[in-house]
């Protein structure tokens, strides 16, 4: 697939909560978006942010074509995503895109699925929420928070199947982790997991239990974002893989998780 | 447009701007950014005899104005390199140099002849100079004796272009340099990371898995400047300079300072199309100031 | 408030920052900015045996997240501290330490024995790693024998706190920590500035009178840290770790990587206030941490 | 003169050209500003700015203490002037202030005194004239710029004395450089310089050709702006002293330029 290099314009920035941000960014140039899969991401360069020397890489959160829009949300972690979602309507993003791998799609449309996303995690699940509905697939999203003031996008994803939450204090959905959620007592065919690692860890063991198949979409440190550099490895089946490129999609079979 | 065709010993090269080991992948990765052709030459990921893992993750800290990384010359073995992903590079129109590595002498040996064999590769870049790996690497940079005897040893079984990458983390390079020179090197490229650390001051931890790790990046260009013109007023072979380097202007700083062709190599990672820039931006910059050849700029600082 | 009292030596410090030489004049020019008695002490400008004009200007060049600096130890030379600048000082409640510059040995050890005669200086820092002086300064500081030289010779003169400056322009710098050690003295200090330079591509010029100058700033705090870390592993004597600190988390780093206390230096240009600002963030840190002593800190990385 | 590290809020930014900003600064905490003399300078820390590390040395260009205002004209020299230039009212600087010495007072009113300014070189003159005439004296201004595009802040110059003007291309005033103006056919007792310095080199020749007092402010590179880390030292009679404290403002008599 091919990749660009491109400026963005901030078309909106939609201040979800003190801690994150949505930016909504079409093509500076006005050219119509290459095509990005679920699952992938880009590189942005923050500008204007003297200590973020390097790119910082941000799940592609939704593709809204007919718009030409490209929304990433973004939470903030330090002084590069604060920069971030200080951007205003406007301003210009240059990013890098699309980055890495994407889900792999179930085998039949009958198949039970469920996308299980964890606070700012829940972001690549909205896109691949909506291309599994677009394809006919029947996706149940399961999301977990902090509390109800952590909730994102709950509406966005009810367009493309149902919802259900989890919070840690109980404050919205089911009290606890998502693993606790009582939905989980249902069967599934597949799992699609994206959060802290303490979570997807949670859920690969749920899923190797009971032999269902289940991807999870990995974070690490990275420099390059295209597989060149060799910095962001994930010690799988095959060895040390780049999760920029191999990844950052990954079958837990693949992984060397203690679980 | 200037003429910037530069030679490397015997090596000409189309202009001075290369790729530097470890942060430009097999070129393949920038494909879809830039015209590799464009490149006076892409140097190809630390490459040892057999396969390396490399070290475990975390490898990479951001610094202020840099990175330190912890790879460790995770690469698949020369073999497997000459099987297949030479084959995918060799048509493409600008020459590509293998960094080579090891953790004795006859691995570097061993490694140097079996790219020697290669039609295309026309030059080794020998890195004796990693500080990320435990054996060899770093080691032999660091001490003029051992230098010189790696440098012997590939010297007698390498006939191309033998460039010998040397590490910054010593108190005068012009003693390695010279003693390189001396054993037959054609040229030095300099230089490599510096050996640095960070801490997770919350965690009480390193960051990286092996809690040093090489720094590069735009903060360590004026260390690189100086050590690129101590090392020109101290030897006679070509001189490829790097470290920070992340454009034009700063590439033409190096050829200033008595580069003949530089390296660009952690500011592919912020901007994958500098190398193809900073080719233009040297053609400006001669354009510009009336300068026939970039070979007018190579040592040209005035003082 | 925590316990931050730490120890070099004999030297027991109220808190472990301090500012480090010639970024901090002799505290006077920051108390418009800060109460001086609130820092563990303040290491004055580099003293010599006589006046020295330093280098010509320009002096100064910005690098990314650093600058480099050729002072060349412009000073009055230590008569001139003693009458003029002591009396002045002398009842601001914190440690003054004088560090000590020269171009020989004989020079050093004259200017640390008029040191000791006075009172209120309970310790002096040796400077054998100034890069910005032809003569002597860094020379003395990159080899074990003449960096054990000065030592010894000032050892023998000096009865007080012995701190020996250590240049990062080394291969290894335990080598040379550990024959400082060896010499008698009480603790080290590290990192001085590493040998850098800066062209102006347009002039093709070197920026600096000097061509090359010292770096220093946040670029420098991997490197420091490094050997910090590396030091702490090698010698018994406490260690004062600078380089880089911009606030209290890297003081802190530098703490957790084996500094018993820390200099603050080019942070003081950007904000006057900082050192003051580090002696509340340790303290914050330590209290939101539960660790009751400062101490608990020092080299309490965990691998 | 004590000093001060405090956060000013642009009050307002005129864009008096494309190369050229006026900053209108007053203290965030709204006290009153602190004491300053003409001739002095500010430090100001450039945020966002990946490239600038240090802070920058601007001159006092005006106090409108009725408005608690400071003013500084900034020229955009690099990265972190375009910076400065490009800040928007309500945004927050800071400053370290007031630095430097300042210009001395000429002995009677009855003095015949030039202020003489190139390019942005005339900044410190204004709050200088200003200054002057408070004082009863009578102060004239000669400012030179490349062309009538550059011309800078002359309706503010008019409120404290004549002004005559030199461009380099004759598009306003008389032709040439200020050293060629007709204005110094006339004798005067007094010369204070700001501006390029080959420009001040030449009016330091002028001046100690026919044996006028002279005084002129100088440029350096700095790092500290207190005079600890002796960067910025200007040779003299008195041997290397630090433009940042001992200066900017010196007497040519203690220069050691060749004129
Ligand atoms: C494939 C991928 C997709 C991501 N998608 C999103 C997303 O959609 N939305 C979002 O808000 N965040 C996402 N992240 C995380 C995001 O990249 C980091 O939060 C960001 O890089 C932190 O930068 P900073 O300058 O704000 O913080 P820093 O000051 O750099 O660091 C703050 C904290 O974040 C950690 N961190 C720094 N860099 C990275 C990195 N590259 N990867 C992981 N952790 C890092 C640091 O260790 C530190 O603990 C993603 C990361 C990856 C690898
Ligand atoms: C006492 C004093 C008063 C000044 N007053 C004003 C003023 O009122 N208005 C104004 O616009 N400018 C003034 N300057 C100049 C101003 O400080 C520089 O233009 C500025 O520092 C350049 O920063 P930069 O990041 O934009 O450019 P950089 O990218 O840092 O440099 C651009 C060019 O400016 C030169 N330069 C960089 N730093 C300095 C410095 N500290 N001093 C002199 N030249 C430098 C560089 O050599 C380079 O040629 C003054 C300087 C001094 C020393
Ligand atoms: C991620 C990474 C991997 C590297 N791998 C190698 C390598 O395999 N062999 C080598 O000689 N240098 C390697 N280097 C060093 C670079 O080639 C270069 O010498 C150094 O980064 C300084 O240049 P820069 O500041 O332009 O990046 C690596 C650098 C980085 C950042
Ligand atoms: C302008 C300047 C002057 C310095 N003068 C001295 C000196 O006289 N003696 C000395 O030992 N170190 C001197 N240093 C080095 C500092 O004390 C310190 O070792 C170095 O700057 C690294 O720390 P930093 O990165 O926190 O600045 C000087 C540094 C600077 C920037
Ligand atoms: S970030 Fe460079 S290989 Fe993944
Ligand atoms: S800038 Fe530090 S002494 Fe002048």
């Amino acid at each position: 697939m091919k990749k660009y290099i491109l400026d963005f314009r901030v078309s909106e920035n939609v201040q979800l909560h003190d801690n994150y941000a949505l930016l909504k960014l079409t093509p500076a140039d006005g050219c119509p978006l290459p095509e990005m899969l679920p699952g992938q991401f880009v590189e942005v360069r923050v500008d204007r942010s003297p200590s973020t020397f390097l790119r910082r890489p941000i799940s592609i959160n939704f593709v809204d074509y007919p718009h030409n829009e490209l929304w990433l949300l973004i939470r903030k972690a330090g002084e590069g995503t604060r920069t971030l979602c200080g951007l205003q309507a406007g301003e210009i993003l240059n990013l890098v895109l699309p980055l890495g791998n994407t889900f792999t799609l179930p085998e039949s449309a009958q198949e039970r699925i469920l996308l299980v996303g964890g606070g700012v995690g829940i972001a690549p699940m909205l896109y691949w929420g909506k291309y599994l509905k677009g394809k006919g697939y029947t996706p149940r999203f399961l999301l977990g928070f902090r509390s109800d003031k952590d909730l994102l996008q709950y509406d966005q994803f009810r367009q493309f199947g149902e919802v259900y939450v989890s919070t840690e204090d109980g404050s919205l959905g089911e009290k606890g982790f998502v693993t606790q959620h009582s939905i989980l007592n249902e069967p599934f065919d597949r799992l699609y997991v994206c959060g802290p690692k303490p979570m997807m860890v949670a859920v690969a063991r749920y899923a190797r239990e009971r032999q269902l198949f289940c991807e999870v979409s990995l974070e690490n440190t990275m420099a390059c974002g295209v597989g060149a550099c060799l910095c962001c490895v994930e010690d799988t089946v095959e060895g040390h893989v780049c999760v920029c490129k191999e990844g950052p999609i990954f079958n837990i079979e693949k992984l060397k998780w203690q679980i | 447009m200037a003429d910037l065709n530069v030679n490397i010993g015997v090596l000409s090269l189309k202009n001075p701007v290369m790729t530097a080991s470890g942060t430009f992948g097999y070129g393949e990765e920038f494909a879809d950014f830039i015209d590799l052709s464009r490149l006076g030459g892409i140097i190809v990921k630390g490459t040892t005899l057999h396969h390396r893992e490399g070290n475990p993750y975390p490898r990479m800290a951001e610094t202020p104005s840099g990175m330190l990384n912890a790879v460790g010359l995770q690469n698949k073995g020369v073999d497997y390199f000459i099987e297949h992903i030479y084959p995918r590079i060799k048509e493409i129109d600008t020459y590509f140099l293998v960094n080579v590595s090891g953790a004795s002498v006859e691995d570097y040996v061993a490694t140097a002849e079996k790219i020697a064999a290669l039609d295309r590769i026309p030059a080794i870049e020998l890195n004796i100079s990693c500080p990320n790996v435990k054996e060899g690497g770093m080691a032999f940079g660091t001490s003029c004796q051992s230098a010189a005897s790696v440098v012997r040893a590939v010297r007698a079984a390498y006939p191309k272009t033998l460039i010998v990458k040397l590490s910054p983390n010593v108190t005068d390079i012009t003693e390695i340099a010279r003693a390189v020179e001396a054993e037959g090197a054609d040229a030095v490229s300099l230089i490599n990371t510096l050996l640095g650390m960070a801490i997770d001051a919350q965690r009480r931890r390193p960051v990286l898995s092996t809690v040093t790790g090489g720094l590069s990046g735009a903060c360590v260009k004026p260390i690189a400047l100086r050590m690129v013109w101590q090392t020109y007023h101290a030897v006679k072979i070509p001189i490829v300079g790097l470290g920070g380097i992340m454009n034009a202007t700063d590439a033409i700083e190096f050829l200033l300072a008595g580069a003949s062709a530089i390296e660009v190599g952690t500011a592919n990672f912020i901007d994958p199309q500098i190398s193809e820039k900073i080719v233009d931006g040297i053609n400006e910059y001669l354009e510009k100031n009336h300068i026939a050849s970039v070979k007018e700029l190579i040592g040209g600082l005035m003082l």
